[in-house]
């Protein structure tokens, strides 16, 4: 069902690249990709969690110490070895009891804060697939990123390397469902493009209104232009008790830093050094005597 | 599972009560979204916590544990009182009509049936069967109005279970549970059907098997078997649980659902005639061909020496008295009775009840053999008492090859054989099971051999006819299970249909003359002389309605929804167009359909699709089981209320009451919440906890408590908490959630208290044994241990 | 004439062996951070980074070298705070910085030891580094902090690498080439009264006068 | 997957290299990047069996190995089989960790002994424990054995020695084991079919 790609076996597209003016557009052409959530059939069974450890050869934290308790989630959240995990939380609503459990990861958004944010040309990119990647070889381990992305994701290592979900990146590749995907024992999780995944989504939806979900929604931020992962929520309204930002958007501060700051900065510092050189060659330096030896 | 596990995405209401799919089974609930996604299926769930199921279902109904037979009580008296049955099913494929001797009564007072002994905690079954005509038929009365038909006396027996007193019992508010009974009854339309899915939350009860029977009830009511999307679905626990029990891993077994020999059954014939039955209605009664299987299984096990002389070598087997189940061997094994035991990747100190008694039992063995993959509790058991050199326990602890390092077949939950191949070597100097089997059994012929010993025929005569026999290979196995012609086999007319040393095709040809052997007659037909079956792989499914015929083989005969012939109306027709599935083709004069029809092809629609019984009938009225005909509410051992239904029999009169030291029960005085224990979907029993991908994803033993509970008691989530009960205790961390709600148990508030079973003292993670507070109380029908309902107390051990 | 030659030839001390030391102790690693800071702050001058020990390492010693540069900020503080007060003529000599910048010294209010730009610079370098240190911590360790204090932290310790930045492209220069002398004096402590008299004749006659 | 890997290295060491060119000036702007290769695009496929519980999902089991004389398979990798009807390549967090149960480094890899009032185990051979097993249980039956019972009625029964077969045995072994007890007259026979 899902809409297969297989022309990354040669080289994906790039659309974006850290720090870096944008690739030509012209060359590879790429459908957009996209994972859908259907939480009204998650049965938080960690599942995903555990086979993108797997895929990914992950040795994920193992919470022993007696301080930390978390029920049934496995941790605190991500971890430079953990991927994604299943965030669980009990909210009374109005209709009753609602066990609202979340699939988190970075959501690839069509417009990354972390990419966005990212200084070092090239560490993080973006293929034309919509797919947010990073590349270690790059990075210079500043965590920009994270401050850069809007659902507080990248986790770094003890060489503050940033690591995510690479929306297995490999396996999309090469016709295989992302690892989380196929793993999936109730279907709750759905890939293809993110045409087809939002016409799903929106027949889902439609299924869940009939059911009495009236608040259902689709989660797709528009204020990252979008994600790759979008929701199917059965409490579209409250989309915090799933532990998503009501808006998800790149905080402006980044906007700032990245564009007018840098942009006075040039000119500041560039105008600096350009006066420094105007005063040389018009006045001179300052020397001793000119006046003294007058005097004298 | 009477349906398969494909089989539930044609359901139109998905009922789960006594099972948590979702956590237990999560790869096969995908066909209950399956069939809420595009059938518009409503998923109910009934259970004394909000669960993983229950996040998903459209309704969640939280019930007292222990009190589900007040439910189903409940449906059943609504379906009846409503009329919503299918009149035409219950009829003519039900024993609705069947008149009940007039020995047979109930008294509502004191909650028996007649023919109790109080003494021999047991009832005289005799008493409650059919009215039998001259020629052996049980008398009907099809208008269903006699008195004693079964249908009025169901109907009288459970007039009680009005929807005021589910409610008083089970704690679900009237109209939560009318609305829910409303749903189930619709399910009763010929179009529509329901199925149940259940597992240990209701086998785990000293009433489980009465639990089951009471949902057998209601589907066949409604006329729910048989038919796609239908059935009362057991969910069961290990991979290859079904093939095990089908294979007689009990002692109350041999493979297929045979009997072992009674003492009393002095000849084979005995034996042959008194588990032949006769059929009392128009029935195929299959199990009239019980003498060819049971010879036929003679034949495969000793060869040569079975012969017509020797009654087939009948005297090999041992013949019992009683059955010793696992309740009966953890008793006797405290009791000293037992010198050794041989565990075969079993953990019975960890996942039995009361681990106190059965460690203690362990000790006073002389021997015990232990083979697992990993260091388990029960292997350990000497270590964690004080004085290890007291325990004069030789303990042998075997490395065992795991699932992808041999060869061989699984049976699953829906009854399919399916293959798996040799991926990877074992560790070390780890063995497969083929490899110790052969060493050892070797070994023992050999020392009978040399020195002799006690009644060494059966060991030195049974067969072991593999290539080499120190290592048996799995398809040589198969071979003999599947079984194979003695001498070529004839059909009426004379034609050979098997010759001589090939492969029975399935279990239709076998002989009880001793020329066809074979060691599984259920499994006949997985291994035909053309090609191992288990190993087929076709995804065709022509109907859509997810029957895989070519995919692996279902026993028995490829049959993939069990009583299939039900999903016809009593002259042969679909019920509706929407659920057809088998009908009778008149043309041909045979049955038809997307399946194997479950019953001989040629037989007339007035013939019972129920063909292993000899009524041909759906058993309404079950005087089989030894705690009453007609399943009844009682209470768990330990309950925190009375049973406001026969106060003076408040728990099931046939439970065998162990009463050694150890064997202790509470009071609601002293323990007042009721404690229930289960399993979470990130780990596999005591096993999973030795594995680091699954112990990271829940690392802890906790308590699920309710958030007044925990309130009422101090407790903040995280905090170490102590479990307690008669038994023992066990400590964990604190999860006070809004899941458990406290209930109104006629009149009382009642707290219920979770407890995952999943630590113990090995492994990767570690935490409290569950069952160290569990009862050692058991089904009388089964021997399934009571963990679903017990008595507790909560506190606070550390912040 | 004679006293100008004499002047030339008196050596007066204009930094302390301390002095010298903390004010490399605070430019050597000045230098490193805001070289390692130009690669990782633009695009274009990411090409420094492997000329400074490697994409990764230079990251890591600029936070290193932010330690040693924040000490050195901070007994520099200690040891200038008080001479770098302005004063009346601090001011008028700021709003007449032109002259300066023509080379018209005179046209100034005499400096004392330090000139107000210098005093200026100064205090550049004191809250520079404040605001450097601070946001540095936060940005060393931002899953310890809130994401709006990291990503304002940010953005202060670029606009601080802005305004400190060009100061210090003015103090290396004045420190060169701009004010002949300036740079030997900070590596052997001396300078020629002559020197001293030209451009700190307030101070020139305090330590003439002793 | 380890040649793989290096070659994804080395084209990140090339770019590192491309981008110090960048920064003098020259600055490639790729329009496409290798991605990492398939770490399963060398290994054997196997079909088999989730061992945990009864759906029995069917799982591929992924090795690497040439079939070389001194290489023992390893397996890099398990998911699940989309070609099997009951889950469709789906599987629950127990059957996606089945690596981690396979190459767990704490399984057992030497049968290990503890003679009666022991306070450790003792590793053991094969031949001896298996010798040793033989033994026991011929001279429990031997001594146990009750041919008649007090009836006087033939019984050829032993009681005394528990055989309890599990059931992630797969129903070959099972056969087998269960033949074994039944020829040997046990009647205390158990599997883990209810707990």
């Amino acid at each position: 069902m899902a809409t297969v790609t297989t022309e990354g076996t040669v080289g994906l597209g790039l659309r974006r690249v850290s720090a870096s003016k944008a690739p030509d557009q012209n060359i590879k052409k790429s459908d957009q990709l996209a994972i859908l959530v259907d939480i009204s059939s998650c049965i938080g069974c960690k599942a995903c969690e555990a086979a993108c450890a797997q895929w990914h050869d992950l040795k994920p934290p193992l919470h022993t110490e007696e301080k930390l308790f978390t029920g049934y989630q496995s941790g605190p959240g991500l971890a430079p070895n953990l991927f994604m995990y299943m965030r669980f939380q009990e909210v009374e609503m109005d209709k009753g009891l609602v066990w609202a459990i979340t699939k988190y990861q970075c959501m690839h958004c069509a417009d990354p804060g972390c990419l966005k944010a990212c200084p070092s040309p090239g560490a993080i990119i973006q293929y034309t697939n919509g797919i947010v990647d990073f590349d270690h070889s790059k990075c210079i381990g500043c965590k920009f990123c994270l401050s850069g992305c809007p659902f507080d994701v990248p986790r770094y290592d003890a060489n503050n390397k940033p690591w995510k979900c690479n929306f297995c990146v490999d396996r999309v590749s090469n016709g295989l469902e992302p690892m989380c995907v196929k793993t999936c024992p109730t279907n709750a999780l759905h890939f293809g493009t993110k045409e087809e995944m939002l016409i799903r989504a929106n027949k889902l939806l439609e299924g869940l209104k009939k059911r009495g979900f009236d608040k259902a929604a689709v989660y797709d931020p528009p204020g990252v232009g979008g994600t790759g992962y979008i929701y199917l929520l059965p409490h579209g309204d409250k989309p915090e008790i799933y532990g998503l930002p009501k808006e998800a958007s790149i905080s402006p501060l980044v906007s700032l830093w990245k564009g007018p700051v840098k942009l006075i900065g040039s000119i500041v510092l560039w105008g600096t050094l350009l006066g420094a050189f105007l005063q040389l060659i018009l006045f001179g330096p300052i020397k001793v005597g000119k006046k003294e030896k007058k005097e004298g | 599972m009477t349906n398969g596990w494909n089989d539930i995405k044609n359901a139109d209401l998905v009922l789960v009560m006594g099972g948590n799919p979702a956590e237990n089974h999560p790869c096969g609930f995908k066909w209950a979204i399956k069939a809420r996604q595009e059938r518009g299926a409503k998923i109910i769930c009934v259970d004394p916590r909000f669960n993983r199921t229950a996040a998903v279902s459209d309704i969640f109904l939280q019930i007292r544990p222990g009190s589900d037979l007040a439910f189903m009580g409940g449906l059943i008296n609504y379906v009846i009182q409503n009329k919503k049955y299918n009149e035409e099913y219950i009829k003519h494929f039900t024993n609705a009509p069947y008149i009940v001797k007039d020995t047979y009564s109930f008294d509502p007072a004191t909650g028996l049936f007649s023919g109790y002994d109080p003494e021999k905690r047991k009832y005289d079954q005799s008493l409650w069967g059919y009215e039998l005509d001259e020629k052996g038929m049980a008398k009907k009365d099809m208008t269903l109005t006699h008195p004693r038909c079964v249908f009025q006396l169901m109907k009288e027996f459970y007039s009680r279970y009005t929807p005021e007193v589910v409610e008083k019992l089970t704690g679900i508010p009237k109209e939560k549970f009318l609305e829910v009974a409303k749903l189930i009854a619709e399910t009763g339309a010929p179009d529509k059907s329901m199925t149940h899915l259940y597992a240990l939350g209701w086998t785990h009860h000293s009433f489980g098997v009465q639990l089951i029977g009471s949902m057998a009830i209601l589907q066949l009511l409604l006329g729910n078997i048989g038919v796609p999307g239908g059935g009362v679905n057991a969910l069961r626990g290990h991979s290859n649980v079904q093939g095990m029990t089908d294979l007689a891993g009990e002692g109350r077994f041999l493979p297929g659902y045979l009997k072992p020999p009674k003492a009393s059954e002095q000849t084979l014939k005995d034996h042959i005639d008194a588990n032949t039955p006769k059929a009392v209605d128009l029935s195929m009664n299959y199990w009239s061909n019980y003498g060819k299987f049971y010879v036929s299984l003679l034949k495969a096990w000793f060869g040569n020496a079975a012969t017509p002389e020797n009654e087939f070598a009948y005297h090999y087997l041992p013949k019992i008295d009683k059955v010793i189940a696992m309740d009966e061997i953890l008793d006797r094994m405290y009791r000293g009775k037992m010198e050794g035991m041989v565990s075969i990747g079993m953990n019975i100190l960890a996942s039995n009840p009361n681990v106190k008694k059965i460690s203690e039992g362990l000790a006073k063995l002389k021997w015990l053999v232990v083979m697992d993959p990993f260091e388990t509790e029960m292997a350990n058991f000497w270590k964690y008492v004080q004085d290890p050199s007291k325990v004069q326990t030789e303990v042998f602890l075997l490395p065992s090859a795991i699932f992808a390092e041999k060869e061989g077949s699984y049976t699953n939950s829906g009854r399919v054989i399916k293959w798996k191949y040799k991926a990877a070597e074992p560790p070390g100097d780890a063995k497969d099971e083929f490899w110790v089997a052969g060493q050892l059994w070797n070994r023992i012929k050999s020392l009978y051999q040399k020195e002799g010993g006690k009644f060494p025929d059966p060991i030195l005569n049974l067969t072991w006819n593999f290539k080499n026999p120190y290592y048996p290979t799995a398809e040589e196995v198969l071979h003999e299970m599947n079984g194979y012609a003695l001498a070529d086999i004839t059909d009426e007319k004379g034609n050979v249909v098997v010759k001589k040393g090939e492969r029975v095709p399935g279990f239709a040809v076998l002989k009880d003359d001793g020329t066809t052997a074979c060691g599984m007659w259920l499994y006949s037909g997985v291994f035909p002389q053309s090609g191992n079956r288990a190993k087929s792989t076709d995804l065709s499914d022509p109907s859509g309605l997810g029957v895989y015929a070519g995919y692996g083989y279902s026993w028995p005969a490829n049959r993939r929804i069990l009583y299939n012939r039900a999903s016809a109306d009593p002259s042969g027709k679909p019920w509706s167009p929407k659920k057809k599935y088998i009908w009778w083709n008149e043309a041909e004069g045979k049955w038809v359909g997307h399946d194997v029809p479950d019953i001989k092809p040629d037989l007339t629609p007035d013939y019972g699709p129920f063909i292993m019984l000899p009524e041909g009938r759906g058993r309404l009225f079950a005087a089989q089981l030894v705690d009453g005909p007609f399943p009844e509410h009682y209470e768990p051992f330990e309950s925190p209320v009375e049973n406001i239904l026969h106060p003076k029999t408040p728990h099931n009169p046939v439970v065998k009451v162990y009463k050694s030291d150890l064997d202790l029960l509470g009071t609601p005085d002293k323990f007042p919440y009721v404690a229930t224990t289960y399993r979470v979907v990130e780990h596999f029993h005591y096993w999973t906890k030795h594995i680091y991908g699954t112990s990271a994803l829940v690392p802890k033993m906790f308590i699920e408590l309710p958030e007044e509970l925990a309130k009422e008691l101090g407790i903040k989530a995280g905090d170490i908490v102590r479990v307690s009960t008669a038994r023992g205790s066990a400590e964990g961390y604190a999860l006070p959630t809004k899941r458990i709600k406290p209930l109104v148990i006629n009149g009382k508030k009642v707290y219920t208290v979770g407890i995952p079973i999943h630590w113990g003292n090995e492994g990767v993670v570690k935490g409290a044994l569950a069952n160290m507070i569990t009862p050692f109380v058991w089904d009388p029908n089964s021997q399934t241990p009571e963990f679903k309902g017990f008595l507790c107390k909560v506190e606070k051990v550390k912040a | 004439m004679e006293d100008v030659k004499r002047l030339e030839e008196i050596e007066v001390e204009r930094f302390s062996r301390f002095d010298r030391f903390v004010h490399w102790l605070t430019a050597v690693p000045f230098v490193y951070l805001f070289l390692s800071g130009l690669g990782m702050y633009s695009s274009k001058f990411s090409w420094l980074l492997p000329f400074l020990g490697g994409r990764e390492f230079s990251p890591w010693l600029h936070k290193w070298a932010g330690v040693v540069f924040a000490i050195g900020v901070f007994l520099m503080f200690i040891r200038w705070a008080k001479d770098f007060m302005l004063d009346s003529d601090d001011i008028q000599w700021l709003s007449n910085v032109k002259h300066y910048i023509k080379g018209e010294e005179e046209k100034l209010p005499e400096a004392g030891k330090y000139n107000a730009g210098q005093k200026v610079f100064g205090w550049l370098v004191f809250i520079g580094g404040a605001v450097f240190l601070i946001t540095g911590i936060v940005m060393w360790f931002p899953e310890s902090f809130t994401p709006a204090i990291v990503r304002l932290s940010i953005l202060l310790h670029e606009i601080a690498f802005i305004v400190v930045g060009a100061g210090f492209i003015v103090h290396v220069y004045m420190g060169t080439i701009g004010v002949p002398g300036s740079l030997s004096s900070m590596i052997t402590g001396k300078v020629s009264a002559l020197w001293a008299m030209a451009h700190h004749p307030k101070w020139f006659r305090q330590i003439m006068g002793r | 997957m380890e040649l793989t890997r290096r070659s994804f290295l080395k084209i990140g060491g090339i770019s590192a290299g491309s981008a110090l060119i960048a920064g003098l000036g020259f600055d490639p702007k790729p329009a496409m990047a290798r991605v990492q290769g398939l770490k399963i695009s060398n290994a054997k496929a196997v079909k088999s069996i989730c061992p945990y519980c009864s759906v029995s999902c069917g799982v591929i089991i992924y090795t690497l190995t040439d079939g070389a004389m001194n290489v023992k398979p390893r397996v890099v990798h398990v998911e699940g089989n989309p070609d099997d009807p009951v889950n469709r390549g789906t599987l629950c967090p127990k059957g996606a960790t089945l690596k981690d149960f396979i190459n767990a480094p704490n399984r057992l890899k030497k049968p290990l002994y503890r003679p009666a009032g022991a306070k450790e185990w003792k590793e053991i051979s094969w031949e001896e424990a298996l010798d040793r097993i033989a033994k026991l249980i011929k001279d429990t039956r031997d001594k146990t054995f009750i041919e008649r019972d007090e009836k006087g009625q033939l019984v050829n029964r032993c009681e005394s020695i528990a055989w309890v077969v599990g059931s992630t045995i797969g129903n070959e072994e099972g056969y087998l084991w269960v033949k074994m007890g039944v020829a040997l007259g046990l009647v205390a026979r158990e599997t883990q079919a209810r707990i």
